[in-house]
Parts: structure tokens; sequence; C-alpha cells
């Protein structure tokens, strides 16, 4: 019962990375209609311009983490106006392979620029907390409470804001929304910055309790791919629900079933769900 | 009876967007669908050709249920059709397009394929034999090297006859075979209707232009709300009180 | 209120527009007739800003719109309901009106107010109002892109060939609307097919043919001309 | 659409290219990286003939070049079948795993396709590296025999290698090109452009996707297992999705759905990439944004750019021909 | 920030070379980019540096004076890249030596080697390597045989006899942990728990070492690369495990502590000796210059590298030949035996029938907050 409760907070934790990551990466994918590669070097970016910040700059964690949001936000709308912006007109595998030429350049760029070594990034909440039995550091607390606090946000802009309404309006047809007088450009543009901002979030949160180096964009992105696919491709609470349902099936999976496949775990969950609903589980109806 | 529905139904989540709808369809005859905006005729075209699965009744051809068959088999018993918004091969000119439509007339496989067999050169040649033929019928010869997307609308519905034409059918479907055409180009396209039906080809179509379609059709079938209100002649129709209330309107011969 | 002057605009090497002038007054309605391909869509998305003419000016209220982009074009007050309709397909019939005030945005009381007068106009948008927009039939799509543009309160709208696919009811009752629209101070540029009823809400119209103008004039010249009424009005 | 006969030119001026290289260099590296190249180019005539001409993004490309690979490597190595038989049970074997996996894989559509083969590929790749009593996991497959000889034939030689990889290759060409100019093709390619209209036009889509996709699964699996018998040690990356993304990037550079491309691009690409070696660790730094400005610049590929010229002369001709038409 | 990117100036040392003295090229092919490319960087930096002090003086053969030049290539960890690189090496460079730190590299140079004559550097500890009877490999770490022993005997005398194994998921883990288990259990000890963890796509550590925790174990079995390793080890103490580690070979206790800031989180870990704290005679010198050099202290595998070029001159200045790789490689046991004391990082006294190094192994372990030394019998 106990290792139960252990697990289900570890499965939250990890969960909440992974639907941060997935978030960014379905709302860039409603902008482009094409999965994009690029995002897990986002990611790892992020986990860069904060460790600098705090080691190189002694800048404080949470000044650290803003200043990484705005930099990776940047990026990514960079990556858009000058890659994605170009190419959107041409069929979808184009932006994907342009997607993976910015994955090439970021990865060799962080080797060049921070080297090829792990870093640690230091987090000022290191204490380990017990509580009924549960064991963790704060930085996990924060890591699960931050992230619901970004996506309860992320999800009453777009809901709620006409300016977020945009983001969903664009995805779905580009002239329709100039033709509504929306600044599409500029629209994209959030989006990339929004979807950077998340990573960024989602990095800075992590690294402490994992390492900084230029592969760790790999380990997320994939699972990101299969949350949005589980989810539903372009769906904001597909991904978020996705994202924990996937944090919870590792973390169960590992301790029922075996660890050493918990990986497959993942793979396995979402053939299965694809092959009985193509679409994925929060797919709407079309046409 | 030809093609016939038997309480015929398509749900949609909570709606019905064709409810218990019985027709048939006269062989050799211009048969028409006319209703308001989502009446549900499309979606009847729809579950006839295999696009949808009818939530229930049937999809009677030659006596023969074929409501469970899927649209490419449905093609192959002769049964054609055209979409609402031309659907065409964008890229590929008119002849590029209309050859395939008859490729499910042929049967060579991969083997002839790579052997090229005799068979294949065969079915190959009939496959251009057939492309030309139509796309003559229907008078598009001149431009048969052109991008479909280079053509205007009513050339673009000349194709998408041409491609149905190609599959060598016996009934053809047509979605709004006319819809952003001018009235004189629509009065060509009918009189290309017509054509087909003497030779001999089954047509029903809809439309929302009452003109064409008094002067086209011989039998009507008004849909609402996904039911049959009415049906018959277009004389009926034009008199029925039921129709202009929910359809026709005022100027009902507009 | 928009002038066009000598305006060409280019697909590639193709000219889909050749050189044309157009005049559109305050309060009008004027209706653009021709063939399908004549080019009758090109000027529109000129207009709005889609395509950016090859040379020419296109002018509205005195200010040259030729290199803004297409929100600032509604930003200035022009909206177009396009032909193949650029709705959200996954977003709700009512979010796709609500988006149709997006230069409004700032003023919600008189969205709402405007979304009524919507909905009065086309009941069945109401019905459907949480449905899908791309679940609709083909002509309930229609509406909501008529009612989208109309939510932006335009001083001019541009609407091409919005009687397509609509049953015969619906198309008279948009013609009323239209005019009542108009009435109401919108300025209309309409491209259609039924010239008949589109030249008989009109004062002013332009005849398209392989992309330049043949014949111009006020409806009644128009209406009375043998060639045009034989092409476009089919009696 | 570029016309075919262009197309027939250009490849049958690289292959007279191809089969004179040897006589001009005794760079034995080069022979090596051509070859390879050759290799390459097979398994990415096979992703073309799914992304080229169906429309169909698998991203589990890779993950069949390794069950090839592995399968003639296991066939060889462990079950000691003959060479030449395991050759061919390779691709055999590789396209029945293929049809199984199509058969679930192909009911889903778009990028739903792409990340589901996504995911495909990728337990493709852990399952060869967990399945170590099978595979022996990342210790890797040695020992893969060279072909054996045919007669007076010998395969030892770099040169003989170099010949016998060409002439699967030719084989592959003219296997394809026939495929693609016949009826089957054009269903392919009808299918491409839309698959409601196909459907409705009596042509089986579920059929011909799948058939598609099987022929991807066999080149796939003919070029892995040559890759098994020239490289003749096997680690389970060679399944891994950086490869099927190497594969993607020879088609898009050349030109995705035209016959040229799969050549053009894995030439440029690889020679490429061996020519920036020099730049060390700033290789990826340069390749990765002159990958982004080709795609830009050149959305088409090479024969796209090559071509759209000749294609901009003919639109015009179109064009002219439609205005004249207008005009009577 | 660490510009630590060691740049060898190949192209103008090699034009430059020509004109003046005789040039022998020295092949690597390694991962340089992408996810290996630390392993990779480490492993070329101690050949880089060797091969500097050697071109100082420059070395003598048959009364000739050669320098060394380094040429090296990425290949991105993929076996095929690594064969492509050897024939670019051989053939453009005419390399008698080609370097490759991973197994499958290896395996794929194999193949065609002994045909073009050259020695494969090989940095494996898969035995399997020099097991398949190829006459020019030589491979260089020591196999995990000698630890498993000594780890054994010191972890079940302080913590007690419970072990929980976590060791990555490669082959070298899954080996190691074939090999230490029987022995564990032989010496009467019991196997509590038993996973296995994958860097390449774990993002976090908690799911697993609860449930390995979970099984009350004395002592648990890891290892990897350092810094995730350290990471795991972290994680076990917050999460309350007060027991010892084994500290699989290829994770290295110094390079741990930087992850875990002091030794006090290791304490009870048994590993190898890091290099900077080993009584080779060539450490003290090579870890300053290394240091000064890279701003980061060494590991094994650059200390390797670099000791084993000098070994590889040695053998060639023996061999009284530069080009032809088989006498070189019957010449290597006099390279060792003529390996200078204060060249020695490592201390290896001969190579087996196989083509491996013999090496004298050390065993290390924290206590009160220290590394020492762990005698072996
Ligand atoms: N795939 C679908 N999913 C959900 N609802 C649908 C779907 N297709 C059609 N509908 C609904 O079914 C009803 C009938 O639609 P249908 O397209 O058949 O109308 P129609 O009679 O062809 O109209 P129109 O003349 O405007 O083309 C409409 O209310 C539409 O919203
Ligand atoms: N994107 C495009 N690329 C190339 N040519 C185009 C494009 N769009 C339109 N054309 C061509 O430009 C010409 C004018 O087209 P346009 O759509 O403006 O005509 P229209 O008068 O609106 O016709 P319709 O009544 O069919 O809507 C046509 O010949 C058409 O083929
Ligand atoms: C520990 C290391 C010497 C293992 C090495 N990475 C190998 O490829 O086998
Ligand atoms: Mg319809
Ligand atoms: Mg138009």
């Amino acid at each position: 019962m106990e290792i139960l409760i252990q697990q289900l907070f570890n499965g939250l934790t990890i969960g909440s990375v992974y639907s941060l990551v997935a978030l960014g990466l379905t709302l860039v994918y409603g902008i482009l209609h094409v999965p994009n590669f690029a995002h897990g070097a986002i990611y790892m970016i992020g986990g860069y311009v904060t460790l600098t910040m705090m080691v190189y700059l002694g800048l404080s964690y949470w000044l650290s983490m803003l200043i990484s949001v705005l930099v990776v936000g940047t990026l990514a709308l960079l990556m858009e106006r000058l890659i994605f912006h170009p190419l959107r007109n041409s069929i979808s595998i184009n932006s994907m392979i342009a997607a993976i030429g910015m994955l090439l350049f970021l990865e060799a760029f962080a080797q060049l620029f921070w080297g090829p070594d792990f870093r640690e990034m230091p987090t000022p909440y290191n204490e380990v907390v017990n509580v009924f039995g549960l064991t963790f550091t704060v930085q996990r607390i924060l890591i699960v409470v931050a992230a619901i606090v970004v996506m309860i946000l992320l999800y009453a802009f777009l809901k709620k804001t006409f300016i977020g309404r945009t983001i969903i309006a664009l995805s779905q047809n580009r002239e329709g929304a100039f033709l509504v007088g929306i600044n599409a450009n500029k629209v994209a543009m959030l989006t990339f910055f929004i979807a950077g901002a998340l990573a960024a979030i989602a990095a800075s949160l992590t690294s402490p309790i994992n390492l900084v180096f230029p592969g760790m964009g790999h380990l997320v992105i994939l699972k990101a791919f299969v949350i949005i696919i589980i989810g539903g491709m372009g769906s904001i609470p597909g991904a978020i629900v996705g994202g924990y349902i996937l944090g919870f099936s590792e973390s169960i999976g590992a301790t029922y079933i075996s660890s050493d496949y918990k990986d497959i775990i993942a793979f396995v969950l979402l053939i299965i769900i694809l092959s009985i609903k193509p679409n994925g589980i929060f797919a709407k109806g079309e046409h | 009876m030809y093609i016939e529905t038997k309480a015929l139904s398509k749900q949609f989540g909570g709606l019905s967007a064709v409810n218990n709808v019985d027709f048939s369809i006269d062989k050799g005859k211009i048969n028409a669908i006319i209703g308001p905006n989502g009446a549900g005729k499309t979606t009847f075209f729809n579950l006839i050709s295999g696009v949808h699965k009818p939530t229930s009744g049937q999809v009677m051809f030659k006596g023969k249920d074929i409501s469970t068959l899927p649209a490419n088999k449905i093609a192959e018993l002769g049964v054609a059709r055209t979409f609402q918004t031309t659907n065409l091969f964008e890229k590929s000119t008119v002849f590029e397009n209309v050859v395939v439509g008859h490729s499910l007339r042929t049967q060579s496989n991969l083997w002839d394929a790579i052997f090229r067999t005799k068979r294949l050169k065969q079915e190959q040649d009939q496959s251009n034999q057939k492309a030309l033929e139509v796309i003559s019928f229907v008078g598009l010869s001149n431009i048969a090297d052109v991008p479909v997307a280079n053509l205007s609308q009513e050339e673009k519905k000349r194709v998408a006859f041409a491609l149905a034409l190609a599959t060598d059918p016996e009934i053809i479907f047509l979605d709004e075979p006319t819809a952003g055409v001018n009235p004189d180009e629509t009065e060509e396209l009918s009189a290309l209707i017509k054509k087909m039906a003497q030779q001999g080809i089954t047509i029903c179509l809809i439309e929302h232009k009452m003109k064409m379609i008094m002067e086209l059709a011989h039998k009507i079938m008004v849909l609402n709300y996904g039911e049959k209100i009415a049906e018959g002649t277009p004389k009926q129709i034009n008199q029925n009180e039921e129709v202009i209330r929910a359809y026709l309107g005022g100027s009902a011969s507009a | 209120m928009l002038e066009l002057n000598k305006v060409t605009v280019k697909y590639g090497n193709y000219a889909a527009v050749n050189n044309i002038n157009i005049q559109v007054n305050q309060g009008g309605i004027v209706v653009l007739l021709g063939s399908n391909g004549a080019g009758k869509s090109t000027v529109f998305r000129a207009i709005s800003g889609l395509n950016k003419p090859a040379s020419g000016e296109i002018n509205f209220e005195g200010i040259a719109l030729n290199g803004k982009s297409p929100d600032k074009i509604v930003q200035a007050g022009i909206v177009q309901c396009a032909e193949d309709r650029k709705l959200f397909p996954r977003m709700t019939v009512q979010d796709n009106l609500i988006m149709g005030a997006y230069i409004h945005r700032k003023t919600k009381s008189r969205i709402k107010q405007t979304l009524k007068e919507v909905y009065e106009l086309f009941p069945i948008l109401h019905e459907k109002r949480h449905h899908m927009a791309g679940s609709l039939s083909g002509g309930q799509q229609q509406m909501v892109a008529i009612g989208r543009a109309l939510m932006a309160k335009p001083k001019l709208m541009l609407l091409d060939e919005p009687s397509i696919g609509l049953a015969p009811l619906i198309v008279e009752q948009m013609f009323d609307s239209i005019q009542q629209i108009n009435q109401e101070g919108t300025t209309i540029l309409l491209a259609e097919q039924n010239a008949n009823a589109a030249l008989n809400i009109a004062n002013k119209g332009y005849v398209f043919e392989n992309g330049g103008i043949v014949v111009e004039g006020p409806k009644e010249e128009l209406l009375s001309n043998e060639e045009v009424r034989k092409a476009y009005i089919g009696a | 659409m570029i016309k075919n006969n262009t197309q027939k030119y250009i490849v049958i001026g690289l292959l007279m290219v191809a089969i004179l290289f040897p006589l001009f260099t005794q760079n034995n590296y080069y022979i090596h990286v051509m070859t390879l190249s050759f290799i390459w180019m097979i398994a990415v005539y096979g992703l073309n003939i799914l992304a080229g001409y169906t429309g169909y993004l698998s991203l589990a490309h890779a993950g069949f070049f390794a069950i090839g690979a592995y399968a003639l490597g296991l066939l060889t190595v462990k079950a000691e079948v003959g060479f030449w038989l395991a050759l061919i049970l390779a691709p055999i074997i590789t396209t029945i795993i293929g049809f199984g996996i199509g058969l679930i894989a192909l009911r889903t559509k778009e990028h739903f396709f792409a990340i589901y083969t996504l995911c495909v590929g990728y337990v493709i790749y852990l399952l060869i590296d967990k399945w170590d009593s099978l595979t022996e996991g990342v210790r890797g497959l040695m020992g893969i025999p060279l072909p054996s000889d045919i007669g007076p034939i010998s395969f030892e030689s770099n040169i003989a290698q170099y010949y016998f990889i060409l002439i699967v290759l030719l084989f592959s060409i003219f296997v394809i090109y026939r495929i693609v100019n016949s009826i089957v093709g054009k269903k392919l390619i009808a299918i491409r452009n839309s698959e409601q209209l196909a459907l409705s036009l009596g042509i089986s889509t579920k059929k011909n996707k799948l058939l598609a996709f099987v022929l991807s699964t066999f080149f796939a699996g003919l070029a892995g297992a040559l890759y098994a018998s020239f490289i003749r040690f096997l680690g389970p990356d060679i399944g891994s999705t950086n490869i099927t993304f190497d594969l993607l990037m020879y088609l898009i550079v050349g030109g995705i759905g035209t016959l040229s491309g799969p050549i053009i691009g894995t030439l440029l690409v690889v020679w490429l990439s061996q020519n920036l070696q020099f730049l060390q660790d700033y290789r990826m730094l340069i390749f990765g944004p002159l990958l982004a400005l080709l795609i830009i610049f050149s959305p088409r590929g090479i024969v796209g750019m090559f071509s759209s010229m000749k294609q901009n002369i003919q639109q015009k001709r179109d064009l002219r021909q439609k205005q004249l038409k207008k005009e009577a | 920030i660490d510009g630590n990117t060691s740049n060898n100036n190949s192209s103008d040392s090699s034009t430059k070379a020509e004109t003046e003295e005789k040039v022998v090229n020295i092949g690597y092919t390694g991962p340089l980019s992408g996810s290996a490319a630390l392993y990779g960087e480490n492993t070329l930096n101690g050949l880089e540096m060797a091969a500097e002090e050697i071109n100082e003086e420059g070395f003598e053969v048959n009364g000739e004076t050669y320098k060394l030049n380094i040429v090296s290539l990425d290949d991105k960890y993929l076996p095929n890249e690594s064969a492509s690189n050897a024939k670019r090496l051989v053939q453009e460079n005419a390399t008698p030596i080609i370097y490759t730190p991973h197994s499958g590299g290896i395996a794929a140079l194999q193949v065609f080697n002994e045909q073009e004559n050259f020695i494969i550097g090989a940095y494996s500890s898969e035995p399997a390597i020099t097991e398949q009877g190829n006459e020019l490999t030589v491979r260089i770490p020591p196999s995990y045989h000698g630890y498993v022993e000594p780890f054994t005997t010191y972890s079940m005398e302080r913590f007690g006899n419970k072990l929980a194994v976590i060791p990555p998921v490669t082959q070298y883990g899954q080996d190691w942990a074939e090999e230490l288990l029987p022995h564990w259990e032989e010496q009467g000890g019991e196997v509590v728990h038993k996973a296995s963890v994958d860097f390449a796509k774990e993002t976090d550590f908690y799911t697993l070492l609860t449930n390995a925790l979970e099984s009350d174990p004395d002592v648990i079995f890891l290892g990897g690369p350092s810094e995730p390793t350290a990471n795991v080890v972290n994680q076990a103490r917050q999460l309350g495990f007060e027991g010892g580690f084994i500290i699989m070979d290829q994770a290295k206790l110094d390079e741990m502590k930087r992850i875990t800031e002091t030794y006090d989180v290791l304490e009870g870990a048994i590993g190898t000796m890091p290099l900077v704290e080993a009584d080779y005679p060539g450490v003290p010198a090579f870890v300053e210059k290394y240091t000064e050099e890279h701003g980061i202290e060494p590991g094994s595998e650059a200390g390797f590298h670099y000791v084993s070029l000098y070994i590889f001159v040695e053998a060639m200045k023996a061999a009284g030949n530069v080009e032809d790789a088989t006498v070189i490689r019957e010449h290597i046991q006099d390279g060792l035996d003529a390996l200078p004391e204060d060249k020695q990082v490592y201390v290896i006294p001969s190579i087996d029938e196989n083509g491996a190094f013999e090496i004298v192994t050390r065993v290390s372990a924290v206590e009160d907050g220290e590394i020492i030394g762990i005698p072996i019998d």
C-alpha cells in the first residue's frame, strides 16, 4: 500500500514533466501540422540556459528560470520565423526535415558551447520530506505544483482569452484567421514562444533531479510524441491527461509488471490505443 | 427495382442525418434529391456509395443488399459518384486523372507490372482508350494535358463526370454538379447530364437549382431534417405545400 | 470608398487579373459577374491582402492598401466571406462566429448583440451553436461563413459567391439580409453566379472575362444588356 | 509531375557513371562509401514507394531495415543457412512482418501513421536491443559471412562487392520503375492524391496501401540484408530512428515521389557529410542549417529544382493554350 | 563557460610536417557528436595529449625522426560509419593504427583490418572482441573479472548480505551482473531485487529505487556513466537507503563526486580506483598536465588512450617500422617492456595471446568521507 502511494507520487512527478513538454509539442503541432522534432532540443537548451544563469552568473533559481523562459521562447520564435514560416506552404514532410536539421544544429551547438558532459543543476529545494510514509524532496513537490499551475494558466489563456483562442483558430485555418483580422504571423510566433517557454520551464524544473546534457531532450521527446498521439494531436487536454497517463503507467507498470520493460509499456499502450481508436482518445469529429 | 433503400437511417452522435428513408431509383431515368441545407442529401449519397455505413436500414442494388460493402466494392458493381466539393487529383493532368478511373476494371497485379505482361499492356491500352473516350464525351479533348489545378470550376465538374464515367458505371450519383457554375454553363452541364442518361446511364443528382431540376428530373425526392417529406414528379413537387414551406419559398420557380 | 486602379494580379507568370479598375461607393452594393475562373475571387483575395497585386493600386477611404497585411485590412474595415469559407472546423459554430468579432474583442457586450443578430438571420446556426463547424452540411457552413463576416461589423463586406450551395429559400433570405445589412450602413462588394438576384439588389455591376472587365455600369444598364442577360441571367 | 522520360535519362546516366566509377578510382574508401550509398538507395526507394507515391510516411523504415539485416545475420551466423538462401529469406521475413504490422498501422492516417510507425520502429529497436539471447543485444552480432562464391566469382574484393550491390540496386530500380509506371502505380498515386476519391473509383485503398507498405518493407529488408553482408557486424543502432531520419533526408533532398530522387539525394547527402568531416565538432552545426536551407529554397528536392524551370515553361504553354481556347 | 573543445589541427600540422620531418598518422574514429560525444572526446583527449608530448621531441625509428599526427573522424557511434572512416583513414592517411572506442566499431573494422593491414586500438572491455582471433586487434582496457571478488568481500563484510542489483541495460552492465550475482550467492549472499536502468531513456530514478528499496537491501549494485550513476546514488540516499554501493567500473568515484558534491553521500561505495588517486608511477604528471589543459581531471578513458599511444610508439621503435601493422603488432610486448616508468599511467606488464592488455587493477572504497585503496590479493 505504502509503495503504491509512493509510486503514484513518482508517477505524478514524471507525468507533470511529460505533460509540460507534450503541451508545447501539441501547440506547435497545431500551427505546423507537423511533429516538431526539434522540440526536445529546445527543452535541452532550456536546461542549459537556466544552468548557465545559476552557475556562471550566480542568479537565483527562479530568476534563472525566467531568463531561460525568455531566451528559449525567443529561440523557438526565431525558429518559426526563419525556418517554419518560409515552409508553411510546402508539404509537411519538408517541415519535419527542417526540424530534424534544427535538432542536429542545436545539439551540436550545445555540445560545442557547453561541452558534452553531464552537468548538475543545484537546487535550493533539496531537503528531503517524509510524510505519511511518502518520501520526496521539496523540488519534486515544486515540479508537480508548478506544472499544474502552469497548465491551468495556459488552459485559461487558451480558452478564455481572445488572444489564446486565436492560437486555436490559426491552427485550424490560417487564411481564415487572417480574414477575421488575426495577424497569423504574430500568433504563430506567439505559439512557438509559448511552446519554447513551456519546454524551458519543464527542463528547469526537472534538471535539479536529473542532469543537464546535450542528449537530455531525447529522454522526453519520444514520450511526448506518444502522449500527443494518445491524447489526440493538437488537443490541449489530451496532452495533459496523456502525460499523466504515461507517468502513472510507467511508475505502476515498473512496480507491478517489470521495470525492464517499462519503456515498452508506453509504446505498447500507444499501439493498443491506436489500433482500437486510430485517431487517438480525444479525437473529435471532423467533416 | 433498381436501387432501393429500405428504412435507411444514419445517426451522427445524437443527430439523425438520415431518418427512415424509403426510396427507389428508376433505372435509366434522371432522379433528383432536393432539400434544405443539412437535410441529409449528401449523407444519403454517402450511405449508398459506401462512404458511411447505415445505422439501420438497407441499401439494395438489383435485389442485393449492399449496405455493408466498402465503397470500392460498390463502385465495382457499377455505382459511380461525384463529390459536393470537387475532389480531383489536382496536380495531375485531366488525362492522368481520368485514366485512373478505369483501373477498377483491370486485373493486372504486381506481377504483371514487373514483367510487363501482355495482360498489363492490353489493360493499359484499354484504360487509355477509355480515358480518351470519356474525355471526349464530356468535351474536354482539347485540354486533356492541362493540370487540373489550372482549370475553371466548370471544367473541373466535367473532369469529375469523366472520372465517374471512366469506371463504366450503370448509375451515377452527382452531388450538386453545377454548384458555383453560372447559368450559361449550367445549361451546358445539364445537357451533358441528359446526354449521359441517353447513353443508358441512370442518374441521381442533388441540386439546389430548381429550374434545372424541374427540366431534367423524372422523379424528385425531397428530404428535410433527414426525413423524406415528398416524392414525385417535378410538377407534383412544385405544388407540394410542405415542400414550398420547407424549401422552395416564395419564388418557387426561380 | 474602395478604388482599384489598374490592378494586375499574377499567379506565377499567369495574370489572373489584368489591369482592372473598380470603384465602390460608400453605401452601395456592387456586383462582380463573370464565368468561372474569370478572376473575381482573385480580385477579392487581392483586396483582402491574401495575394499581392503585381501592379496597380488599391485604395480604401483614401488610404493605400497595397502593402498591408490581411489583418490590417480587416482592421481598416474590410471583411471577406471567402469562396471556400475558411472556417475553423474544430471550433464550435459559436466560437467561429465570435472569432469573427476578433477586432472588436474589447467590447464584449457589442459582440453579444451582433451574435444575436446573426442567430436571428440564421436560426439553424443557433440550434447548432455547440456543434463543430466542420460537421455541418455544406450550406450550413456557408451560413457560418457569412455570419462570421457579419460579426466584424465591417464598413465594406466582400461576399464571394455567398449563395453557393444554398437552398433557394435560404438564398432568398440571404439576399434579403444582404440588403438589410447594406441598409444598416455596410457597403457590399458581391461576386455572384446568381446574376439575376444579385443585380436586383445591386446598384452597379462589373462583368469579368478572362481577367479583364468587359462590361460595367449601373444595374439597369446591365440588366438590359443583351449579352449579359444571355450569359449570366440565363433568360 | 515531372515527365518520366527525363527521369529515366537521369537514372540511366547516373548508372553509367556508377558502372564506370571503379575504373576511374583505385580509392578503396570511395568504393566503400559508394557501395554503402547503393545500399541506402535501395532502402530509400522502398521508402519512396510508400511516402512518395502513396503518401504514407513510415518512420519505422529503419526498423524494417534492421529486421532484414538481422534476419540475414541470424540465419547465416546462428542457423547456418547458406548465404544466398539467407539473402532471399531475409527480405521475405521482413515482408511478412511488414504485412502484419501494415495491417494494423494502416488503420491510422497522416501524422498518426507517421508517429504510430515511429513507435513501431522504436519497439523494433528495443526488441533487438533487449532480446539478447537471440540478437546478442548491444554486444552486437559478429561474424556475418561474405556472399559465398558463385562458381568462379568471389566476393572477397571491394570491387566485387561494389558490383554485386550495384546489380541488386539496378534490379530494384527496374522493378520499382515498372511498378510505378503501371496501373498499380497509378492506383498508388491516386491514393496519395485523394483517398476518398480513389475509393469512390473502386480502388481498394486498403489493399493497395498494404501492397505499398509491404513493398517498402521488402526493399528495406533487402537493403538491410545487403548491409549485414557488407558491414558484417550488426548492432541495434541500425534500427534506430536516426537511421530512418537519414533515409528520409536522402529522399527529401533528392526529391520525394521521383524516380531519380533517391539516387541523387543519397549521393549528395552521403558525400556532403563525408566532406564535412574536416569540420569536426562543427559538422552538424553547418549540416543542420544547410539541410533546413535546402528544404526552404528547394522544397521538392534537387530533382524538383532542376525540373521546375522546365515545368515553368510547360505551364506557360498550358495556360496559353487555355486562354486561346477561352477566347474561341 | 567551459570551452573544452579540443581541436586538433590535423590539417596544418600535417602540411607543415611534410616539409620538415616524417609523420606517422594515427587514426581515430569515435563518437564526436550525438549522445556519446563526451565519451568520444575523453578518449580522443588522451590520445592527443600523448601525441603532443611525443611530438615535442619526435621519436626515432631506424635513424629517422618521426612525429605523430592524430587524424580523428566522427562516427556517431555507428559501426558502418566507423568502417567508412577506417577505409578513409587507411586510404588517405595510411594509418597503421586506428583507434575506436566502441565494440560495434571494432567489430566492423575487424572485417577488413587484417586485409588492409592496420591495428585496431580497441577500447572496449568486451572480451569477445579479442576472442575472435583477429591478429591485429589490441584491446586496451581491463575486463571486469578482477573486481568481482574484492567488491563482494568488502561490501558483504561491511554492510551485510542482501544485494539489490540495478545495473545499466547495456551489455557491459548485464555481463557484469552475470559475473557478480553467482559469486555473491556463492559467498552466502542473497539477491533481493533485480532490475536494470536505462540511462538513455530514464528521466527519473525514484520509481526504480522505490521498488529496489522495498526489498530492504544492504548493498546496491549499480553503474553506468559516472554522472547519472551518481544521481541514482543521490536519490537512493534521499529515499532513505543507508547501505553500501558496488559501483561497476564504468563509473568512477571521483567523477561521481562532482555530482554528489561530497564523498559523504558515497560512503561505503566500492569501485575502481579513480585514476587521479591511483598510485601508478605516471599518474601525478599526467593528471597535472591534463587538468591544466582541459580544466577537469582526467578519467580512465583518457588515461588508457594516453598510455596506449606511448606503448604503440615504443613498439614501433622496437619493430624499427612505422608502417607495417603486422610487424608493429609483433613488437607490442617489447613496447610494453620499454615503456618509461614516468609514462606508466597504468601498469601493464603484458599483452595476452588474444591481444588484450593485462593490467594491474586497483580497487578503492569510500570510508569516512575519503577514498582509500583496498588491497587485492
Ligand atoms: N461526418 C459527420 N459527422 C457529424 N455530423 C455530420 C457528418 N456529416 C454530416 N453531418 C450532419 O448531418 C446533417 C446532414 O448533412 P448533409 O451533408 O447530408 O446535408 P445536405 O443535405 O447535403 O446539405 P447541403 O445541401 O447543405 O449540402 C447535417 O446536420 C450535418 O451537420
Ligand atoms: N492559386 C492559384 N494558382 C494558379 N492559378 C490560380 C490560382 N487560383 C486561381 N487561379 C486561376 O486564376 C484564374 C482566376 O480564378 P478566380 O478564382 O479568381 O476566378 P473566379 O472568377 O472567382 O471563378 P469562380 O467563379 O470559379 O470562383 C483561373 O483561371 C484560375 O484557374
Ligand atoms: C567501460 C567501457 C570500457 C566499455 C566500453 N564503452 C565498451 O564499448 O565496451
Ligand atoms: Mg450536401
Ligand atoms: Mg471565385
